[in-house]
């Protein structure tokens, strides 16, 4: 393992300090390691709804990198690829109140969601009201009554960035959480990985894939995907990515979508074209418009090579809310 | 050696467990990797570690006291899946032993809390592949040596026999809670990592038994 | 050797595809594979001095994700880490040509020196007044007159970047060169892999490094650095790093600077904002101020693991000028 | 077999080059990797595949015209640094043979004044580690051989050797331009990638040379 690091056990308050330092414009870091969140530079914003996200760390930019206006107003770092404890949450989500109530975004694994559910109902308890909103947009997984349901992957960054740009117009709880449901609903994701990651404390690769192998329908902590299969070419796989994303979400003639080809962290930019070329072309293939794109490093696994296709069906309000101005350290635009 | 178990015991379990994780830390994360992301034996080294440091200070006036201490420091250094549920599992166990000392029957309560409040947060059942399968059994056997007459400590041993063999049998099976159910059929072949912690927690407070002169 | 490519030699065609596709509101490619590049969507301004840079490919987002409004007009991307050939840079030229006459902004490689070196000549013969910035802030060369000299790395994104706003607030040709040559005496980096990197049409590694070997002083091109090293913290590699790039920039207390920390292309974000993190406690150890901060993927090798520290000494005017608003695929700010 | 190359010598250079090029792609781009960035055998290979395809449709009335097509060419389609180097050499060579045949003599004037455009475009000297080290010896040998009265067979026969000679003693020396410069003493031990491909361009004009019936 070799990782421009020092103490494994420091990366996280390391990663967060250099953060802060370098987008000091941006966001503020609560500095205390016991509760550690990052938000908005300035404080929360009055009379509008406070977005907190979290979870595990080393999906870098997700989530510190969009605090800021029109996206979260917190996020609260876990450790690496674990979950964050309530304590942080209800910190960051104290901090994100401005008296209209705060929005959990939380990724559909089960350490998120019972940590950000305790937070939750210790905010009850100091009268700031919280609403969840549980993102599972990989279509990789199964969803069934019998597992933990589909995990929450770089879709997420679209609930986060829409819902922001609702709570930012001055939504109330209800309706921005409402926005960011119907994001989920009409969003879906899938990934592979050709190389694993490793975890600064564990010290070896998540898993073993051998020099002809990848892995389709990978997780962003490591974790095994769907099936391992011979490597193949960037077509080849885009098109089984995009097959899966498109036919759960029912893609159809006529449809409007954002296209995100999301790199895992070790994938050069070039990569993520190639990719973002095939799936463009297959969407169009099936009469869809692609009306919006991003290309890109949002949600990583460390150091994996690998990309992810994310797409979303848009209708005119989410568009407006898509295009709405955002200033984060790792998306902006608009005025 | 009375037969009850007492607050000395249940300190002196908090610290065989946190021997125990930060022995077996590694072999942990190599379970998790397999089939998660590789960090529960982190998560429970970095937990049992805050416990131990935090135990240190505090006075324990009753069994349960120590377990709310544990409940209290899982929940708030753990994080992950394992956070939560470990947490409300001693929380549970906390209530059910608000006293200095311990019989057979009441191991197989703290057990039976314990099961029921990972059961309340994780929503798992039997053989779904998690930390239930290693504490459901271990309950039961507990409350079969108490109804039958057995000592505390032959209670706690049964469970502890119970857990091995019930994170033992996770192998074969298909995953159905938590991450590795993402996996569906490959995760058969691979133990829980949870299950396998939950096991050496209990195997933990045997030894801590055997030790302790109640 | 595993990439998410097609035809290796397709690759730079397939990115370039990809990419105009994915900013299609802020680029355009050429799309004649003879005569490669990528200019600004709307064409040349009339009246404004036109950029132009280019060079091997393998670098994005350099140089084409820095194709817009307030930075450059055309870029021309090569083989990977391959100098274009005149014939494109040419072509480019002319279509950044305004009337107003054509920068280019050349990084120090004996390749890139010499095509656009050609490319100028010919467009000289169309009446196209075309000057050229040679950029060589790499301090792990030592300059000489008996090598090449030394390289352009990271720096040359803030070449861009500043002579691009000299240029948009309407400075002649001759300014806008003057401007960058400033940048360029004011600018030093220096880098270090932990991994090699793979030219797709090579298939192998660019070099071998051990598990426990790091490279410091690498080039961009997956060129040997200056020497090879026991793998060390982030904290000892990036004190290695800084002391040479300050040293030889002579920073002084009370100074103010941009700090860049650059990623290879293969590195976590959370590695950078570490590395970030302890390169500006040791500016600010010398008494500088880092006023600005940049730290992301710029000027990449492939899927490389490492980084670059880059420092620039700012005056009042260059200040403005970093400051002044920027509208590329990979580099956003201001109105 | 007359003394005299001509110019079906010249395109059978060319087809000789072109395959020697692809046949030694990959050691070309290990010898780059070593040193530098390894395309070298890459951007040749990419170049004289280039040149095949435009000689095969072109008329070539003289010896030069054949150079002419390969510099724009190679000009246009290598890039990097041996693109234009190369280029330029072949360019220079050309205006050096706007005849349908050469002698001996011309022979030599065409490698002199290729490496006068390869020193005019890239400023090295002799020993500096680049392709300069293969092309002088050979302009050098082959002028010998012409004033010494030899053929133009014989002329080239002796470059070619030099500029073997020439590139094999690329390898102790500190590279002092191109990118291997940027190593330093780190540069020592290796061939320079162009000084290779260079011999194995010269090689291959004595092959055509042979086979030939000018
Ligand atoms: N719903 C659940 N019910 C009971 N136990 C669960 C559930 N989900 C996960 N677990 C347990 O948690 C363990 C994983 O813990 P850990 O690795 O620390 O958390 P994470 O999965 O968040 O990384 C599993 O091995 C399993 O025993
Ligand atoms: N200034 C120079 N003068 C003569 N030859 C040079 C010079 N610079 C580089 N070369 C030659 O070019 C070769 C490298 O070519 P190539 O790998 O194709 O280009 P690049 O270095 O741009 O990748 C070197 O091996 C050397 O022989
Ligand atoms: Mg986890
Ligand atoms: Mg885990
Ligand atoms: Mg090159
Ligand atoms: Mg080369």
């Amino acid at each position: 393992m070799k990782k421009l690091i020092n103490d494994p056990q420091a990366v996280v308050a390391e990663t967060v300090d250099g953060f802060a330092a370098a987008h000091a414009d941006l966001v503020v870091s609560s500095g205390d390691p016991e509760t550690l969140f990052v938000s908005r530079a300035g404080g929360a914003v009055a009379g509008k709804v406070g977005l907190v996200s979290g979870g595990g760390s080393g999906h870098e930019p997700l989530h510190a990198g969009f605090v800021g206006r029109g996206m979260l107003d917190a996020a609260v770092p876990g450790a690496v690829f674990t979950s964050p404890t309530p304590d942080p949450i209800m910190a960051a989500t104290k901090a994100a109140d401005g008296g209209a109530g705060v929005l959990h975004i939380v990724k559909n694994y089960t350490g998120d969601v019972l940590n950000f559910e305790t937070a939750a109902e210790l905010a009850e308890l100091e009268d700031i009201t919280v609403k969840t909103v549980v993102v599972n947009d990989d279509v990789a997984v199964q969803d069934s009554l019998f597992t933990a349901g589909r995990r929450g992957v770089a879709g997420t960054v679209l609930v986060e960035k829409i819902a922001g740009a609702a709570a930012e117009r001055g939504d109330d709880l209800d309706s921005v959480a409402a926005i960011a449901t119907r994001v989920n609903e009409n969003v879906r994701s899938m990934g592979v990985a050709l190389t694993a990651c490793t975890v600064p404390h564990a010290g070896k690769p998540s898993f073993d894939l051998d020099d002809d192998e990848i892995e389709i329908g990978i997780g962003i902590h490591g974790e095994p995907g769907r099936e391992r299969i011979p490597s193949a070419s960037a077509d080849e796989i885009t098109e089984q990515l995009l097959t899966a994303v498109a036919g759960d979400l029912q893609v159809a003639s006529g449809d409007r979508v954002v296209l995100l080809v999301n790199g895992m962290g070790g994938t050069p930019a070039s990569e993520l074209y190639i990719v973002y070329r095939k799936a463009r072309a297959l969407l169009e293939e099936r009469g869809a418009e692609v009306t919006r794109s991003l290309v890109g490093n949002y949600v990583t696994s460390l150091e994996m090579q690998g990309a992810s296709i994310t797409v979303l069906r848009l209708d005119e309000e989410l568009l407006a809310l898509y295009d709405a101005p955002v200033h984060t350290p790792a998306l902006t635009w608009g005025a | 050696m009375s037969d009850l178990l007492n607050v000395a015991w249940a300190r002196a379990w908090v610290q065989a467990s946190a021997a125990v994780v930060g022995k077996n830390r590694m072999a942990l994360i190599d379970l998790d990797r397999a089939i998660g992301d590789g960090d529960h034996g982190e998560n429970l080294d970095r937990g049992f570690t805050a416990v131990l440091a935090k135990l240190e200070a505090a006075e324990t006036a009753t069994i349960g006291d120590v377990f709310a201490l544990v409940a209290k420091t899982l929940m708030s250094t753990v994080g992950g899946a394992a956070g939560p549920l470990y947490g409300t599992a001693y929380l549970r166990a906390a209530k059910a032993a608000p006293a200095e000392t311990v019989d057979a029957a009441g191991v197989a309560d703290i057990l039976e809390a314990a099961v029921g409040g990972i059961v309340a947060r994780g929503k798992a059942e039997l053989e779904d592949a998690t930390m239930v399968d290693a504490w459901s059994p271990a309950a039961e056997a507990a409350r079969e040596v108490a109804t039958s007459g057995g000592s505390a400590r032959a209670a706690l041993a049964a469970a502890a026999t119970a857990a091995r063999t019930g994170a033992a049998a996770t192998e074969p099976l298909i995953a159905r809670k938590g991450r590795a159910s993402y996996l569906g059929a490959r995760s058969q072949g691979h133990r829980d990592p949870g299950a396998e912690s939950s096991a050496l927690l209990l195997q933990a407070a045997v030894e801590a038994a055997e030790a302790s002169h109640g």
